[in-house]
């Protein structure tokens, strides 16, 4: 087995058993001498995805790094698994996580003028619980309420790199 | 489908005079009312219905409608969040405004809605992109992500080193936010009887059957037996487990809950 | 695509996202209608492991079924992976778990009405993967939630003998 051989099969293990993504860096600091480069790493991470062309899954890259997951279409047959909780969220929940996320750092008070009703204080728990969002600091008004802001987790469970990959709010005037 | 006559009683009166603009009947109305997100989605909603921009609302027949749903609500004794009547209220404040003939001042005042429009423009993109959002493909509904296992690799030496005192303390606020045994405490003896209850799941679990006796271990004597008989108690009222006897005096079983 | 080729796929895909081994009976039940044969399936397992020859993984018979796991002898490297990144246990990790010691068996739904706020699954798949609960059997309410139940192996990492030397609630209350 040349070097290069067992780095990728390294590497591929690393994916397959992290229950996060992992960073470039973090792949790097597996391995204690011979660490690979970045740009190693990453034509490796290449040279993977290229020989998972016939299988179901894929490596991806979100916000918070690589991950190893099943390529799209297959939730017909594979939600079956795993009894995941509900993955339908409330309008109310929805709605106020894309103020969150759109309009961050926001303040409770902001959220409720936007939607007009008072913020339900479970919504906002049950987030921080997810670790979607968090609190990033204090605004400085009466009772300096907590900054809400989105998190990396947050888009890591929507497949997005980045915040700017969220969907761009359309126009409502030329709708 | 516009029904012209109801015969709706509520609370034992007969309601006669449903606003002519309410195009739904009021039993349905109960669960619509109950999807809106508020006062803003509530008028979102009025104006979608009519097919009006929001730029342009008329504020006098939008105000009836909205006036007329808040007194069904009142009516149906929906519980009505404070929100509701705060716009009620603005939107009457909009409508006096502009009934009141402005040419009084001189420059051009602001139209007393432009405060309304805003705010409804913005929550409706919020809505809007809450629904994008409810699309784009997320984990575990769309994809899945993979995490294999590592045999001959102990994960517990890695875990953070977790004192009985801690599990205490999280209990005690467990306790402080639900007040689940404010009324009732649990005595050592309903934990072990929650703990024969895993027990003897797990035994079913096993084995599919078991039978009765052989949850009884006589070296435990009449305390254990007691736990026992009490644990099998709380799983037959759980919907747990099914007792299961064929004939009278034969050999009872227990088994999985079958539906 | 072929039928064989798709159903290899959604096997794969199956196999990569359990959480749990997964029996010959419960892959076929991944399938609606036209659900492969018992033979099929372990022909199929069988063509993935050949395919498999040049990764760092391979489906494995265990006592439960059929599970993905990486080979042996990765631990080296891979032993960095999924350690806790802090050293201590969030709160809500904690307080689910006192509520399965408390009030086992219990399902989701009832962590949920006690603490307010939805479990995270990724918090159960910890604690499953310490070995500090497990789950017992399945309520006959809708959706068969999942019983979770402590481990010997909890009370072994806490010194207890019983559930029952656990610090009884009504101390608690005076303290």
């Amino acid at each position: 087995m040349n070097k290069q051989h067992s780095l990728q099969k390294i590497i591929e293990g690393a994916l397959m058993v992290s229950h996060e993504p992992l960073t470039l860096q973090e792949i790097a600091n597996l391995f204690d001498d011979n660490k690979p480069s970045k740009n190693e790493i990453k034509q490796i991470v290449d040279k993977l995805n290229e020989s998972y062309k016939d299988n179901a899954f894929e490596i991806v890259l979100v916000a918070s790094g690589y991950r190893l997951q099943v390529r799209p279409g297959y939730d017909q047959w594979l939600s079956k698994l795993n009894k995941q909780s509900s993955t339908r969220y409330s309008k109310a929940f929805l709605e106020t996580l894309v103020i969150i996320a759109y309009k961050q750092p926001v303040t409770r008070g902001d959220i409720e003028d936007i939607r007009g009703v008072s913020v339900n204080p479970q919504i906002i728990r049950n987030m921080i619980e997810f670790e979607w969002i968090k609190v990033v600091g204090h605004k400085e008004s009466p009772g300096k309420p907590e900054l809400l802001a989105t998190t990396k987790k947050f888009l890591d469970y929507f497949n997005l790199k980045s915040l700017s990959d969220l969907p761009p709010p359309s126009e409502l005037n030329t709708e | 489908m516009f029904e012209n006559n109801f015969d709706i009683t509520l609370n034992g009166k007969e309601i006669t005079d449903i606003p002519e603009d309410l195009f739904i009947p009021p039993d349905a109305l109960r669960v619509i009312l109950e999807q809106f997100e508020g006062p803003l989605d509530l008028l979102l909603y009025l104006i979608k219905k009519q097919n009006i921009d929001i730029i342009d609302i008329p504020i006098l027949p939008i105000t009836t409608q909205y006036v007329n749903y808040i007194n069904m609500m009142q009516q149906m004794q929906f519980e009505l969040a404070s929100d509701y009547l705060v716009m009620a209220a603005t939107l009457a404040e909009i409508k006096s405004k502009m009934l009141v003939p402005n040419d009084i001042e001189d420059e051009e005042e602001e139209d007393p809605r432009a405060n309304l429009i805003k705010r409804l423009m913005e929550y409706q993109k919020y809505k809007d992109l809450s629904e994008k959002l409810d699309v784009i493909p997320r984990r575990n509904r769309d994809t899945f992500v993979i995490s294999g296992i590592m045999t001959n690799f102990n994960k517990t030496d890695n875990l953070p080193k977790l004192k009985l005192d801690q599990l205490e303390a999280a209990f005690q606020d467990v306790l402080k936010r639900a007040e689940i045994y404010a009324s009732h405490t649990i005595e050592s003896e309903t934990l072990s009887v929650r703990e024969r209850m895993s027990s003897i799941l797990i035994n079913i679990n096993k084995n599919g059957t078991i039978k009765f006796t052989e949850c009884f271990t006589y070296s435990e004597g009449r305390m254990g037996a007691i736990v026992t008989f009490l644990a099998i108690l709380e799983m037959v009222k759980e919907s747990l487990i099914d007792i299961i006897q064929n004939e009278d005096f034969s050999i009872i079983y227990l088994q999985t809950k079958t539906s």
